[in-house]
């Protein structure tokens, strides 16, 4: 396998934008809806999926010379599990209330196609160190989408932000932000939100562009 | 009765897995582009979802009664090897199906769905039968979601209508969450006396 | 998979590398359970205990019962499910109520409760929601709303308990429902008469509750 | 709906119903317009292979000789409207705009144009290929508008046998009533015509189908039938495209012809009332098809009118005749207005397939606005064919033109009733034109 | 003749139109509907005008907005905003806060329209999806319904409440019709139901007058009548086939028609010919399906009303009618497709 070229930093920040896992690639979606409608949620979880990947990648990457290719699937899965279970138990016993609003989503980081898709595409094939810092940039931007997008309907859908009364007594709340099409419809308004910011840059690179030929 | 009537109607459409719970929405998003693709999807999750609900009842009684800690790891193994199983009795037997459900039972095990079926159930205590039923709702709620979408979808994408910038994933969500509002009707179904 | 660069490797290791694997994940995972169970059972039980005492005024001490073989045993394990009540005790260990939990279909997904019973007085004295997933700002008062909780710290269950539209509570055995959750209402008056009637015939008679066991 | 319909009315089902806008010359009788100077007679004014010159240039005609033959089967001969002199033969400007070959003859200003009746063909004595050899010497073609080489439709194969023979006088067109005064004025002819075609064909039956806005043809019809019984006039309720050749047997038998066959397929023979007049002419006269009756109306007439038009007559002759046109024209249609073709010079002639000169205003062209497409279903209810035009048109805009054909595009005729139907003034007839045309021009496909 | 031709132009066959346009058909869905509009203003007073003007605003206010300006003429001539709007604000309650109706025309327009590409284009009902958020988004606000017959220019202060703020009620609030048989198991006088003196939202309490609009679009020929046929039929089936199980419990089919949002959007909401099915099977079908729906949400669902979902229900599943009904092309045998 040809090792190209890493640069650490790249690597690290590609995933907080550019390559956003969320946002860009529209992965691990599930837990991404289900959870964030409280941005308290939705940081258990981003924080639970941040070590599940992050240990995962950094053991996967260490062993990666030891893991016959024909079981690596199972092997992964298996690693990945093990570490949920133990972010499950944690978070069962430090954060009880936390645990039962998250209920069963924490098990199922396993199948987050996130975690299995850094490990197969990037884990599995670079140094321990690119690996980690790969893991460390995708899981910071699923942490960072996941905090949007649960402040954003918990602003709107309770009037608080970690709940911490943001408005005042009169607000009224907009519940259906905190309800299943609250979660589908902010992400779709987000990933708009997206599109257009990346068209407008798009055509402000392009104006400079022509600009500076025209100089 | 009465209580597996609201367990199936609850997963079918209250409590929709992909449209209240979340649960699937990677071939959701990914495969509902033609109709008879999520068809096939549907009925092939359908099915792994009550092979998975009758074997997560087996452990559940007889296994991890002795230790809880192992039923993530259990569940997903059961998963995977339950999807390859079937894969290959349905190659043996049914060549026609493996042709129509081949390609599509890779992706279920991928599919939080099952996972969530099976960790529900536990987490619900539900019996052998509640399971069943529970596993028929749930797939046939998936594949009522996946194929309105599909239809939607296929209807947007031939007239493309949708400005570009909301085309794809954008429009999916929005649909998915209109779909979502549209659901909402059935709160309550059949749970008020 | 069809990469055939790499040689090769026997099926013994790759059975010998999935145990390896298998070995190491189970000792990791059984590590963490044991090093979390105490504190788990510890939050567990704690919970249970302040939503006990919050239906049974007046109760400080409390033991789990199940009903088998067609009596109430005292019981101190982990399992749950429809035949286990709780009973509630004073500080001198003399029998108060029964703490029943019941569970069953609300406006969007199931209801568990608690609710405190005194069976010598035939009236309940305490309600509360230990899981549930109504609609927020709406269905959520069923424990949100105060005025609602405290419509079941005084009510007779003869006949039944019946669920009245706010404000027209006439009857011992009537509750105000809240103003635009009334299915919510209803559904946590249903779990609770589905669950009276279950325990109507199972419990002895007053005066023979079980003795706290310490 | 269907249960009621076949109850009470021999219709199709679905169609439109436009204003019949019949009441400007529904009362007038057929005119002769004079002889002009100049003819232009294009070779392809049938569907088919143009016919081939057989006359030179400064060569002397008579009326009625034959000037082009047949340029194979499904084509027809040509002959010359006057006595003259062929003073070019090369591209004419053509009623699409484009240039096609075509003889330009000089009438001649002393000739008294008469054609000697000649005795009665015995067309009895013949047998059919003579038969079918003799229509085509006639130059006779369907006259209702698509200008089908008549004799085609009578060469039988020897595995079909034609039963019924189906005239149609249904003149759904609005505007046109070049037929309706046809069954007025001749209606001897028409059954001597069809009367040739049962005798030859051996079928058992004819019957000439009218619809009800015709009442005075359907009494003379019916008075000249007399006590006959293998002929007959069934009325039918005014509907478009009720003329099309596949609604007007559903109307009058019930049956559907099957996609992609014939109505000889199911025994049936459809001919329009011009066609099996000139067939009568033919036969008893010997007068082959140099003229024909044009209806000239419209808002933009100024004196609307049915006339005889010597084939090759140029449209502009025509409009002097009667008044010409007024200032407020804006289009003139060639033909019927729903599936009449515009034309963009008044210099092209009248074709054996012309059944009408239409004059427009401003009020009838008018590009209203065009809003999207509400899905209201009106075009569906329209489509005699029961196609999907509101899709076809929304495929179309998307160029989709492949997926067009799976759902039958081609079983379309463009009898425009989606378009009329139309509250959002969408072009769906045009649209489909296009994705036909694009289909067509595919090479390497069928 | 005159020396020079008139300059023709060469537009293709078929000349001839009928009479109907896009724009005419909204418009007369709007007159349908205002005989009902006026009733409910008598009944409800002002503030129920004050809540329609606000939805009405919000829908054309999007549409405006986000219509690229060329079209502009077009998108906001074509009345189809107005209509959006007028037939949101016929489903609110009268005292709703006019910020939230607002809202609500915004929604409709831009969740409902805008996003699918413009007129046309939507696969869902504007209005009724402009409802469904609001009932989500402010349930409490959504089904607070006032009494009507109070003084005809009292603006209550819920109405007015400030934008983003909750109201504040300052009168006893009425139940409706279908609120009392859900939880009270109360019938509700049949003349009051008929003529729309009764508690809910301006368009739904005067059964009569929106029948008579909509024999009068029938008449026009701009409504599908199969659709509220097939809503009314399965309807009044599936509820006399409860009633006579249990008539105590549930119920009867004069009942169901004439309460709630029953007529309002069986014959204006259904039938938008956007949102339904193309073909006259496909109607069926979806009428049907919507008819049962409904019943079954307002008997054995959570909602009291079920109109508004049945129809967004039936909406999301008429791509896959359209699909599975379209006609037997002409001479096509049993072939289908």
């Amino acid at each position: 396998m040809k090792q190209k070229e890493l640069d650490g930093y790249q690597e690290f920040v590609k995933g907080i934008w550019r390559e956003n896992p969320v946002f860009v690639q529209v992965l691990g979606m599930c837990p991404m809806l289900a959870v964030t409608n409280s941005a308290m949620n939705a940081v258990v979880m981003g924080v639970a999926t941040f070590f599940v990947l992050v240990a995962s990648s950094f053991m996967i990457s260490s062993l990666q010379h030891w893991i016959p290719r024909q079981v690596r699937i199972s092997l992964y899965i298996v690693i990945i599990a093990t570490f949920v279970t133990l972010a499950d138990y944690t978070i069962l016993a430090t954060l009880p209330a936390a645990h039962k609003q998250l209920g069963a989503f924490i098990p199922l980081i396993v199948v987050n196609c996130m975690i299995l898709g850094r490990q197969e595409a990037f884990a599995s094939r670079f140094p321990v160190k690119y690996a980690v810092l790969d893991a460390v940039g995708m899981a910071g931007g699923f942490l960072f989408a996941m905090l949007a997008l649960g402040s954003v309907r918990e602003i709107l859908g309770t009037g608080t932000l970690f709940d911490i009364p943001l408005f005042g007594k009169g607000f009224e709340p907009w519940v259906t932000m905190i309800l299943p099409p609250g979660g589908f419809l902010t992400l779709g308004l987000i990933l708009l939100f997206f599109n257009w910011v990346t068209k407008k840059r798009g055509e402000f690179l392009q104006q400079v562009a022509t600009e500076r030929e025209g100089l | 009765m009465d209580n597996l009537i609201w367990i199936f109607v609850s997963a079918l459409l209250v409590n929709n897995f992909v449209l209240a719970y979340f649960l699937g929405l990677c071939p959701f998003l990914g495969v509902s582009g033609r109709l008879e693709t999520s068809l096939r999807l549907g009925m092939a999750t359908t099915f792994v979802m009550v092979i998975t609900a009758i074997c997560a009842w087996f452990l559940n009684t007889y296994v991890l009664i002795h230790a809880p800690y192992l039923r993530l790891i259990s569940f997903i193994v059961v998963i995977a090897s339950t999807v390859q199983f079937i894969e290959m009795a349905i190659k043996k037997l049914s060549p026609a199906l493996f042709k129509a459900l081949g390609i599509y039972l890779p992706l279920i095990t991928t599919n939080c769905a099952i996972l969530g079926l099976a960790i529900f159930a536990t987490n619900r205590g539900y019996g052998f039968l509640e399971g069943l039923t529970f596993a028929l709702g749930a797939g046939a709620g998936f594949t009522l979601a996946l194929i309105l979408m599909a239809g939607i979808r296929e209807e947007i994408e031939k007239t493309k209508d949708v400005p570009d910038l909301v085309q794809g994933t954008a429009m999916n969500l929005i649909v998915a969450g209109i779909l979502s509002m549209a659901f909402m009707g059935f709160a309550g179904l059949f749970s008020a006396g | 998979m069809s990469d055939n660069q790499t040689k090769e490797p026997g099926s013994a290791t790759l059975i010998l590398s999935m145990v390896l694997a298998g070995l190491i994940s189970g000792v990791a995972i059984i590590g963490v359970f044991e090093a979390t169970l105490p504190t788990i059972t510890l939050n567990k039980a704690k919970e249970l205990r302040e939503a006990v005492f919050k239906v049974l005024p007046g109760v400080s001490k409390m033991q789990k019962l199940r009903f088998a073989n067609g009596r109430l045993q005292v019981v101190e394990d982990n399992k749950v499910g429809e035949d286990v009540i709780y009973a509630g005790y004073d500080a001198e260990g003399k029998f108060i109520g029964y703490a029943v939990p019941s569970e069953g279909p609300g406006f969007q997904d199931t209801i568990s409760l608690l609710y405190g019973y005194l069976p010598d007085q035939r009236k309940m004295v305490g309600m509360e929601i230990l899981d549930s997933r109504e609609t927020p700002g709406l269905g959520d008062k069923i424990f949100k709303d105060l005025e609602f909780v405290a419509n079941f710290k005084d009510l007779s269950v003869d006949p039944t308990i019946v669920a009245v539209k706010k404000g027209k509570k006439a009857k011992p055995n009537e509750i105000d429902a809240i103003t635009g959750a009334t299915i919510s209402s209803k559904a946590v008056v249903r779990i609770m008469n589905v669950a009276r009637e279950r325990w109507e015939k199972r419990l002895p008679p007053p005066g023979n509750e079980p003795e706290l066991k310490l | 709906m269907s249960l009621l319909g076949s109850l009470f009315q021999r219709s199709f089902r679905h169609g439109v119903h436009p204003e019949g806008h019949k009441e400007a010359t529904v009362d007038l009788p057929i005119q002769r317009v004079p002889f002009v100077q100049r003819y232009v007679m294009p070779m392809g004014q049938h569907i088919g292979v143009p016919a081939k010159a057989v006359v030179k240039v400064g060569q002397a005609l008579r009326r009625g000789q034959m000037i082009a033959e047949a340029g194979g089967f499904m084509s027809t001969a040509l002959h010359s409207p006057v006595t003259g002199k062929v003073v070019g033969i090369g591209p004419y400007r053509h009623q699409d705009g484009s240039f096609k070959p075509a003889i330009e003859i000089e009438a001649d200003p002393y000739a008294t144009q008469r054609i000697e009746p000649q005795p009665p063909k015995d067309w009895e004595a013949m047998t059919m290929p003579e038969f079918v050899a003799e229509v085509q010497q006639a130059g006779i073609v369907g006259m209702g508008g698509a200008a089908f080489p008549a004799h085609v439709k009578y060469s039988i194969p020897d595995t079909q046998h034609i039963d019924d023979v189906l005239v149609n006088g249904a003149e759904c067109e609005p505007y046109l009533t070049n037929d309706h005064r046809l069954m007025m004025e001749r209606p001897a002819a028409l059954i001597r015509g069809t009367e040739i075609l049962l005798r030859k064909l051996g079928a058992k039956r004819a019957i000439i189908g009218v619809e009800d806005n015709k009442p005075d043809a359907i009494e003379i019809l019916r008075r000249h039938l007399g006590s006959r019984s293998n002929i007959s006039v069934v009325t039918l309720p005014m509907k478009y495209p009720q003329g099309a050749e596949k609604m007007l047997i559903r109307a009058v038998y019930d049956r559907e012809v099957p996609a992609g066959q014939l109505p000889r397929d199911l025994g049936i023979l459809v001919n329009n009332v011009g066609t099996v007049v000139a067939i009568a002419d033919w036969f008893d006269t010997g007068m082959p098809l140099i003229e024909r009756v044009v209806t000239v109306s419209g808002p933009g007439a100024a004196y609307p009118a049915n006339l005889i038009v010597p084939l090759g007559t140029p449209v502009r002759e025509v409009l002097r005749f009667c008044g010409g046109l007024k200032d407020e024209t804006r289009e003139v249609v060639m033909g019927g207005p729903m599936m009449g073709a515009p034309t963009a010079s008044l210099d092209v002639p009248v074709l054996k397939g012309t059944s009408g000169i239409l004059a427009f205003t401003e009020a009838e062209t008018r590009t209203g606005t065009e809003y999207p497409c509400i899905r209201c279903g009106r075009c569906l209810e329209a489509c005699p064919y029961f196609l999907n035009p509101s899709r076809f048109a929304r495929l179309a805009r998307a160029r989709l033109f492949d997926e067009m054909k799976g759902f039958h595009l081609m079983d379309c005729v463009e009898c425009g009733s989606c378009t009329f139907a139309c509250p959002s003034n969408i072009p769906i007839v045009q649209l489909i034109r296009t994705a036909k045309n694009n289909l067509r021009s595919r090479p390497n496909e069928k | 003749m005159k020396s020079n031709d008139p300059h023709l132009r060469l537009l293709p066959a078929p000349l001839l139109r009928q009479g109907m346009t896009t724009p005419s058909a909204m418009r007369d869905v709007i007159l349908a509907l205002l005989p009902a509009v006026i009733a409910g203003t008598w009944f409800f007073g002002l503030k129920a005008l004050l809540v329609l003007a606000a939805s009405i605003a919000g829908a054309m206010a999007v549409e405006w907005a986000f219509t690229p300006i060329e079209k502009r003429r077009n998108a906001i001539g074509d009345n189809s905003a107005l209509l959006t709007g007028l037939l949101l604000g016929m489903t609110l309650p009268p005292a709703l806060p006019l910020w939230m109706a607002f809202v609500g025309g915004m929604t409709a327009i831009g969740l409902g329209k805008v996003i699918w590409g413009g007129l046309g284009t939507n696969l869902f009902n504007p209005a009724l999806l402009g409802r469904a958020f609001l009932l989500g988004t402010f349930p409490i606000a959504m089904t607070t319904w006032s009494a009507p017959g109070v003084g005809f220019f009292d603006l209550p202060s819920s109405l007015l409440a400030l934008p983003f703020q909750s109201p504040v009620y300052d009168a006893v609030a009425a139940a409706t019709p279908l609120g009392l048989m859900k939880f009270e198991q109360k019938g509700s006088d049949f003349l009051n139901l008929l003529i729309g003196n009764t508690g809910g939202s301006l368009g739904e309490t005067s059964g009569l007058l929106l029948i008579l609009g909509g024999l009068y679009l029938w008449w026009r020929r701009d409504l599908d009548w199969r659709i509220p046929v097939a809503i009314a039929l399965a309807a009044v089936i599936f509820s006399s086939a409860l009633y006579l199980a249990d008539s105590a419990k549930y119920p009867g089919p004069l009942f169901t028609l004439f309460s709630g949002g029953f007529l309002l959007g069986a014959i204006y909401m259904a039938t938008d010919p956007v949102t339904s099915p193309l073909t006259p099977r496909g109607a069926w079908i979806f009428g049907l399906g919507a008819g049962l729906l409904v019943v079954l949400i307002r008997v054995f669902g959570g909602f009291p009303e079920g109109m508004m979902y049945a129809i967004l229900l039936m909406n999301a599943a008429t791509p896959l009618i359209d699909r599975y009904t379209q006609p037997r092309v002409f001479g096509r045998g049993g072939e289908t497709k």
